[in-house]
């Protein structure tokens, strides 16, 4: 059972580490703002989640205040990239487009005529 | 086994923080940075509760904890100076 | 402490070291913040290491987020870029 | 949505912070036990009124049951998403065609909205930019169509199928 | 030029450095002190860290000063900014700001209640883990800024911030004088309650207490002071006149 435990702790680590690489990976790589914060944030929410649930298999006695921290995390992560996105928008970040459509702007314009 | 996964393991983690760094470096834009710093901040919860782990102290846990919690709360006030909101 | 942790050390003080810079010579002063804020959170990790959670605890409840805040609104109530 | 009891809303925030709170201690010594019962009580009488909508009945069995089949079908979106992330990045020519589209929710709960963004930004290829009354506004990283409702199928309805039942 | 002669005081300041701490051995024993407190805190307090029953213990007088000058320093914020407040009562610029989108306000919602739990943790469990009243305070305030950051019309009482900052400074003082009644060498800020076991809850003494107070205090200085930050803009005397 022991040893069990610790081997799935350490798959969950590594997968977590290989994870956090690629987010990072991720950003460096991306064109613009908008498809940086996407891979960014999907890689490093996964990648820290079973990194820190890993960490709380190798340590049974650690097990639930490690998940507190993932549920912290999946909570906090997404949030903080959303509201991040909107304000780069906002402060007028135009997204990188190859061909394809842009519905938010048509909003934003309203926007300031409105005001 | 334990030391070698430790090394092989830091190691990956010191190269995520490599790599966000050079975005934080490179990035054009204020946004861009704070891409950046949102994942450096991830990569370093992840190292604490690691080190954690390897200095075997469950108390070192509650740093992570309250890293986790208070991390994000800095990248929303950024946000919402840049979208004119404070 | 191994050597190993050692190495990770003099990384997080060069990470630490870059981010300074950053934050003294840039223009833009919200920039400068976010270069502030990482070099927060390295100096905590610095903290960690030489286990002194108490002192990383501290800079994590103040340093992450109040002293952003801080600058952040006074960035508001005077101007962003440096002349 | 219909009004549920204060005091169900009470009891409801009371026992999720206090269970926060032995989480945050694991310990089961008494002292810790009833200082966690005392200071979550008080939390909870300053907060209730906005933490919760429906009170205890998220308690109940079926309810319970939806929010694991939830949890699953949001793990296995989220596994596939840094697959699919992981892809685009390692390929060389990065194969993306990025663009902000829009569908419509029927979710009224706040709460709800907040985890289908969540859900939606860590999904394959998909991050919500901003939601207005009940339209989302996402980006995409392969835009497929721009049709709202062929979005919404193709983005949000397996997540929403399953929000919609438990907080209406 | 100028640049030349910034260099070249560098060059004195490292200079100064290297040769000051070239003798400097780190983490050398110097005193002897460090083994006294690591043998006597935990039997004498049976406080499970050590460096707690230092700052609330054997030093409890200094943190008494340390939070007096916070609370000068709060103190003197509110008074600066809130003259400036009161000057231009008639425009409320802040309304017109754009709202925080509606996901950020569910999650507030959601988050606010855990982080308070977190932040009294903190400053309850200060003798136990890394931490104690002022990082318990710190995170306390922290989630009032998230109100206050992302709800407009969230407005923080500054009666009730004054209360429950003189009630904990009254009730700090109160257990110094009970020490000097109550303890055994009737000192200011002595133990005199039972010292417990290590390890648990109820142990240390007046740690705990002088914790408890210490966070309350804290965390309504720094959420005053936040909110007198956040509002400065209501004034209209900043942005408005200047663009």
């Amino acid at each position: 059972m022991e040893t069990i435990l610790n081997y799935l702790g350490y798959f969950f680590v590594s997968i977590g580490a290989v994870f956090l690489v690629l987010g990072a990976f991720g950003i460096l790589r991306m064109p613009d703002f908008y498809t940086r914060i996407q891979a960014g944030t999907k890689s490093s929410t996964l990648g820290a989640m079973s990194f820190i649930f890993g960490v709380g298999l190798l340590e049974p006695a650690w097990f639930i205040k490690t998940l507190v921290i993932v549920v912290f995390i999946a909570i906090s992560n997404p949030i903080s990239s959303h509201a991040l996105a909107r304000g780069a928008y906002k402060s007028h970040h135009q997204p990188y487009l190859k061909d394809g459509v842009d519905a938010y702007k048509e909003v934003e314009n309203q926007k300031e005529v409105k005001l | 086994m334990n030391d070698v996964f430790f090394i092989v393991i830091m190691s990956m983690l010191v190269l995520a923080g490599v790599i966000a760094a050079i975005r934080f470096v490179k990035g054009p834009t204020a946004a861009d940075r704070v891409v950046a710093m949102d994942n450096i901040s991830v990569i370093i919860i992840a190292t604490l509760v690691f080190v954690a782990y390897f200095f075997q102290r469950y108390i070192y846990i509650d740093v992570s904890l309250v890293y986790a919690v208070l991390g994000f709360i800095g990248i929303l006030t950024i946000a919402r100076y840049l979208e004119g909101g404070i | 402490m191994s050597t190993f942790a050692f190495i990770f050390l003099l990384f997080s003080v060069t990470i630490l070291i870059i981010a300074a810079f950053f934050a003294a010579f840039k223009k833009d002063l919200l920039q400068a913040v976010i270069a502030t804020s990482i070099i927060s959170l390295s100096l905590a990790v610095i903290f960690y290491i030489l286990q002194a959670p108490d002192v990383a605890l501290t800079e994590a409840a103040i340093g992450v987020a109040l002293s952003t805040i801080v600058f952040v609104l006074t960035i508001r109530n005077t101007k962003r870029m440096e002349e | 949505m219909e009004n549920v009891s204060k005091i169900s809303r009470l009891v409801y925030t009371w026992v999720v912070l206090f269970a926060l709170w032995m989480a945050f201690t694991t310990s089961l010594a008494l002292d810790e036990v009833l200082v966690g019962l005392a200071i979550s009580f008080v939390v909870a009488a300053m907060t209730f009124s906005y933490f919760t909508q429906i009170g205890l009945k998220a308690f109940s069995p079926k309810k319970i049951m939806y929010q694991i089949q939830y949890l699953i079908i949001f793990i296995v979106a989220l596994v596939k998403a840094n697959f699919h992330v992981a892809k685009i990045v390692l390929t060389p020519s990065l194969p993306i065609n990025p663009g902000i589209v829009e569908f419509e929710t029927k979710l009224n709960s706040d709460i709800a909205k907040m985890i289908l963004a969540n859900s939606i930004t860590l999904t394959p290829g998909t991050f919500t930019v901003d939601v207005i009354e009940n339209r989302f506004y996402v980006h995409w990283l392969e835009v497929e169509t721009e049709d709202s409702e062929k979005v919404y199928k193709a983005i949000a309805e397996s997540f929403e199928k399953i929000l919609l039942k438990i907080y209406e | 030029m100028r640049k030349l002669i910034i260099a070249a005081l560098l060059i004195v300041v490292a200079y100064v450095l290297i040769d000051a701490f070239a003798e400097f051995q780190f983490g050398a024993e110097r005193q002897g002190i460090k083994d006294y407190f690591l043998e006597h805190t935990p039997t004498d307090l049976q406080v499970a860290n050590s460096v707690t029953a230092i700052i609330v213990s054997y030093r409890g007088f200094d943190t008494l000063g340390e939070v007096t000058v916070l609370f000068l320093a709060a103190t003197g914020i509110s008074t600066i900014l809130y003259r400036r407040r009161s000057k231009h009562t008639g425009l409320n610029p802040l309304r017109k700001s754009p709202e925080a989108s509606l996901i950020v306000k569910a999650a507030v919602k959601l988050l606010f209640p855990m982080i308070l739990i977190l932040g009294a943790y903190v400053f309850v469990h200060g003798h136990l883990t890394p931490g104690g009243g002022f990082q318990g305070g710190a995170i306390i305030a922290t989630g009032f800024l998230l109100l206050l950051i992302s709800y407009r019309q969230f407005k923080v009482e500054h009666s009730v911030v004054m209360w429950v900052e003189s009630l904990a400074g009254i009730f700090f003082v109160t257990i110094g004088i009970f020490g000097i009644i109550y303890g055994p060498n009737a000192n200011f800020l002595e133990n005199f309650l039972p010292v417990g076991n290590l390890n648990e809850l109820m142990s240390g003494g007046v740690i705990g207490l002088v914790y408890v107070a210490v966070g309350f205090k804290v965390a309504a200085e720094l959420t005053g002071v936040l909110d007198t930050l956040v509002n400065i803009r209501e004034t209209g005397d900043n942005k408005e006149t200047k663009e």
